[in-house]
């Protein structure tokens, strides 16, 4: 019984997956750029590096990575916890 | 994790370094080359963990402190975000040091250029911080890990 | 039809990541399904942003005269895959867990001695 | 240099940066940590309270990150915003208040409570983590950056919720299914936020909003979104894990918990409201958000009925009240699209299902501190095994009195306020639904008065000879859910007014949401 309810489930959202998938945009032409435009012409002189990814990473959207290095922090201060009884 | 052949650890002696050399190579120059801190802390993690495959938990325990490297962890998110704080003055990430001439504060050559250590402001420091963070993180887990496989093995026949 | 294979291959990824978990008993195997549906999306991610012919955004000795791809996927993607790596490495150790107390990796066991 | 204008983000960072020092102080001396955790969060909580006072004076507040002043969300020459940007409106500030007070009392209840367990530096930096998600997901104003919140706080719940997994088996088996679940709705949520972003190259919810065509890939992201977030908030098609992870979960992180899910229906209805708003046929969408919370409350509440042990037994109570959450927002996102049927009785449906969320986070969380007291005193969840205690735990059963009348909906409390609140407008809508409301409710006070006989009532039982009342810290966080929960019944006009009808307004008017960031209004 349980199988028919996820067998269905799956094939929902199977469709719903290939539904997206054919109407996305073709792949390589993005049809909106502007803010990405923004960032490679004026990611050198608002911040210095010549990577425009990596100053999209720490600048533009600093917090996101800030974020995401707390991400990882909870992940070993979690697994730590978890094998707290492990003799060192 | 019993060590391995005599082979490998041979290499292992031999690349070790270099590992975590070319490591913090993508850590500082995050902001000219492709790379940063996050990869670069991943490469520094995976000389750990090549460590401690070829050498076995046993000596590498003595290499590599656990308690150590969940301090220099903590010590790494602390100086990302006490940067990020310097910046409190206008806003929370402002890149308080980009094109002021002080540290890391030269301004680039806008287009195609060989690219100067000395520039990018903030992101340096970030990218170390993160690099810092990322590395002792991974290696944490890698030591953790190796630990627990026998710590869960013993529970399991005893 | 050329045009979308990437997109083609991300719902392939995410059908089986979900297919896994849905059917699948063993705890580590259900692990390896939500890897399998993570990678699919950041695949999905990174592929959004591709342009035609175009060079990594890097001005550093970078070939002149060329268009150059969109960075903010690649960002995303970068936050992603570590949130990939600490979602995984949560998921393994809990499962350690489970091995050392209950001494099985089938969830239906699972569920029986716990009563 | 005014701190004034830098509070949206001071509420996050400091307990951040307590978070980041735990570990390290644990190192030098283990008393500290608790007090340190406290005290961050105490900051928090002050901040949360001046920023409320701010935003319900002059209106919602925007904090650019990086940029050279705060408010400046759109650079030169651009029509949209291109960093991340925290929107603070009426809705979110409702939602930060909870989180703060939630996490400060739990952060004091676990000072006493945790004493005996090790590790405890891993656990305050965990509950800072898990507070600051919450903080994330409710402030956020940007696509992405929720994403990454709501990651923040599932690792720490999962890790808190299996934090007593290392010698026994039911949390890690807890936390691994708390696991897989949040780790499917982060994904699905950041597929999502891909396709928003492929369609449109924006991520903040405000400019996504301005440029929304509802095209059919919007229509997949929307029935992406809705099921997922609801399954995060525990609506009933997908509730298996809250029982496990509520029960086997500390008592105070079960409280924290229950809020960290009600952040997720908060990102629902903002979802709903101010991303599509009228674009999407607010009739079906508000049908089928009614149609989770009717199942959420009928078999959240017949579950709970023939459950034993006290926590599981209230972790079905709080999926069956996330039903009337949902019911009551349901009905008013049903009636979006007509402003005749909104006025008469869609605000009033909305207000109730929003107050409901701030008074259910109340009495669940005392609730849920009561069964954590009974087991720190005696041991033991299972009913049959307790009896009694009423004379050795007086504290307790006064507020487990309060607690349960209040989730029953009797009068003098505040579940009574909201309650009402959803019935008079429910049955406006659609007699059938409230009735089955009214029913739910008097078999939610069924289960509680069987739960008071069989843990409190009844002859001193000799086990229980040595059982005295628990320690000041934990009497101190009940005694203080229980005056909120007694202010709140016996003034809900008060707050209605001026805190959930101008957080009802902030989700209706999508413009006023967009407005502030893109300078429209």
């Amino acid at each position: 019984m349980k199988k028919i309810i996820f067998g269905i489930a799956f094939i929902i959202f199977f469709s719903f997956l290939i539904v997206s998938a054919i109407n996305m945009r073709t792949f390589g032409e993005p049809n909106y750029s502007e803010m990405d435009d923004y960032f490679i012409e004026n990611a050198q002189s608002e911040t210095g590096a010549n990577n425009v990814v990596t100053s999209v990473v720490f600048d533009y959207r600093g917090f996101d990575t800030l974020g995401e290095a707390t991400v990882l922090f909870t992940a070993v201060v979690g697994v730590v916890a978890l094998f707290r009884g492990v003799k060192k | 994790m019993k060590e391995m052949s005599k082979i490998v650890r041979t290499v292992t002696n031999f690349v070790y370094g270099f590992i975590i050399i070319f490591g913090f190579y993508i850590i500082a120059h995050g902001h000219l080359t492709p790379g940063g801190g996050f990869q670069g802390g991943a490469v520094v993690a995976s000389a750990f963990a090549l460590l401690l495959i070829s050498y076995g938990r046993l000596i590498t325990k003595k290499f590599l402190k656990k308690d150590i490297m969940s301090i220099t962890e903590s010590c790494g998110l602390t100086m990302f975000i006490v940067v990020a704080f310097l910046g409190l003055g206008i806003t929370f990430f402002y890149n308080f040091l980009a094109n002021t001439g002080s540290w890391f504060g030269n301004t680039t050559v806008i287009g195609i250029n060989p690219g100067d250590m000395n520039t990018g402001g903030v992101i340096p420091l970030m990218n170390i911080a993160v690099g810092l963070e990322v590395l002792s993180a991974l290696g944490v887990i890698v030591l953790i890990m190796a630990g627990a496989a026998e710590f869960t093995k013993k529970k399991e026949n005893s | 039809m050329i045009g979308n294979l990437p997109y083609v291959a991300v719902v392939i990824f995410i059908g089986l990541g979900i297919y896994t978990l849905m059917f699948k008993k063993n705890l580590i195997k259900i692990a390896i399904g939500v890897v399998l549906i993570e990678n699919g999306v950041n695949l999905f991610l990174i592929t959004l942003g591709y342009r035609k012919e175009a060079i990594a955004p890097i001005y550093t000795q970078a070939p002149s005269g060329q268009a150059m791809v969109l960075p903010t996927p690649q960002a995303l993607t970068l936050t992603s895959i570590v949130i990939g790596i600490a979602t995984t490495a949560l998921i393994l150790s809990v499962a350690m867990m489970i091995y050392k107390h209950y001494g099985t990796l089938d969830t239906d066991q699972v569920r029986r001695l716990k009563g | 240099m005014n701190l004034s204008n830098h509070i949206p983000i001071l509420i996050i960072a400091i307990p951040l940066l307590a978070a980041f020092l735990v570990p390290l102080i644990g190192r030098i001396n283990k008393k500290a940590t608790g007090i340190l955790t406290t005290l961050a969060l105490s900051v928090s909580l002050i901040l949360t309270i001046a920023l409320a006072v701010k935003i319900l004076t002059v209106g919602p507040q925007v904090y650019v990150f990086g940029a050279t002043s705060p408010s400046l969300t759109l650079p030169s020459g651009l029509k949209f915003p291109i960093r991340i940007i925290f929107e603070v409106d009426a809705m979110s500030i409702f939602m930060g208040l909870i989180t703060a007070i939630v996490s400060f009392l739990g952060a004091i209840y676990s000072l006493a409570f945790m004493k005996n367990d090790s590790g405890l530096e891993k656990y305050y930096s965990l509950l800072l983590l898990l507070t600051v998600g919450m903080f994330g997901m409710v402030f956020t104003g940007d696509m992405f950056n929720f994403f990454v919140f709501l990651e923040i706080s599932s690792i720490a719940s999962v890790a808190l919720i299996s934090f007593r997994g290392t010698d026994l088996g039911e949390p890690a088996e807890a936390g691994f299914k708390y696991m897989v679940v949040s780790s499917i709705s982060a994904l699905l949520v950041l597929f999502a936020v891909g396709i928003f972003y492929g369609q449109y190259d924006v991520l903040n919810i405000a400019a996504i909003a301005s440029v929304m065509k509802y095209s059919q890939l919007d229509k997949i992201a929307l029935g992406l979104l809705v099921p997922v977030l609801a399954m995060k908030a525990g609506a009933v098609p997908m509730h298996m894990w809250t029982p496990d992870a509520y029960s086997e979960a500390p008592a105070p992180i079960t409280m924290i918990l229950v809020v960290a899910s009600q952040a997720s229906l908060y990102a629902l209805f903002r979802v709903v409201f101010s991303l599509y708003n009228i674009s999407l046929n607010a009739l079906t969408v508000g049908w089928i958000i009614i149609i989770f919370g009717l199942l959420s409350m009928f078999i959240g509440v017949t579950m709970a009925i023939i459950q034993k042990d006290i926590k599981r037994l209230m972790a079905y109570h709080a999926i069956s009240q996330t039903g009337y959450m949902l019911l009551g927002v349901g009905v008013g996102l049903a009636v979006l699209a007509n402003p005749a049927a909104l006025q008469k009785y869609g605000i009033t449906a909305m207000e109730g299902g929003i107050f409901h969320i701030m008074n259910h986070a109340m009495y669940k969380g005392l609730l849920f501190l009561t069964a954590g007291a009974l087991f720190f005193s005696t041991g033991t969840r299972d009913l049959n095994k307790m009896g009694g205690l009423a004379h050795y735990m007086k504290y307790t059963t006064i507020f487990f009195i309060i607690g349960a009348a209040a989730i029953a909906g009797l009068p003098p409390f505040n579940g009574f306020a909201s309650k009402l609140l959803i019935y008079e407008s429910v049955y406006r809508f659609n007699p059938l639904l409230s009735i089955i409301a009214m029913v739910v409710s008097i078999l939610t006070l069924a289960s509680f008065v069987k739960v008071f006989h069989s843990a409190f009532l009844g002859p001193k039982l000799p086990q229980f000879k040595e059982v005295k009342e628990v320690p000041r810290s934990m009497i101190f966080a009940m005694a203080a859910l229980s005056c909120i929960i007694i202010f709140f019944g016996l003034f809900p006009d008060l707050i209605v007014k001026n805190l959930v009808h101008p957080a009802v307004m902030s989700l209706i008017e999508q413009l006023q949401y967009t407005g502030t960031v893109l300078g429209g209004m």
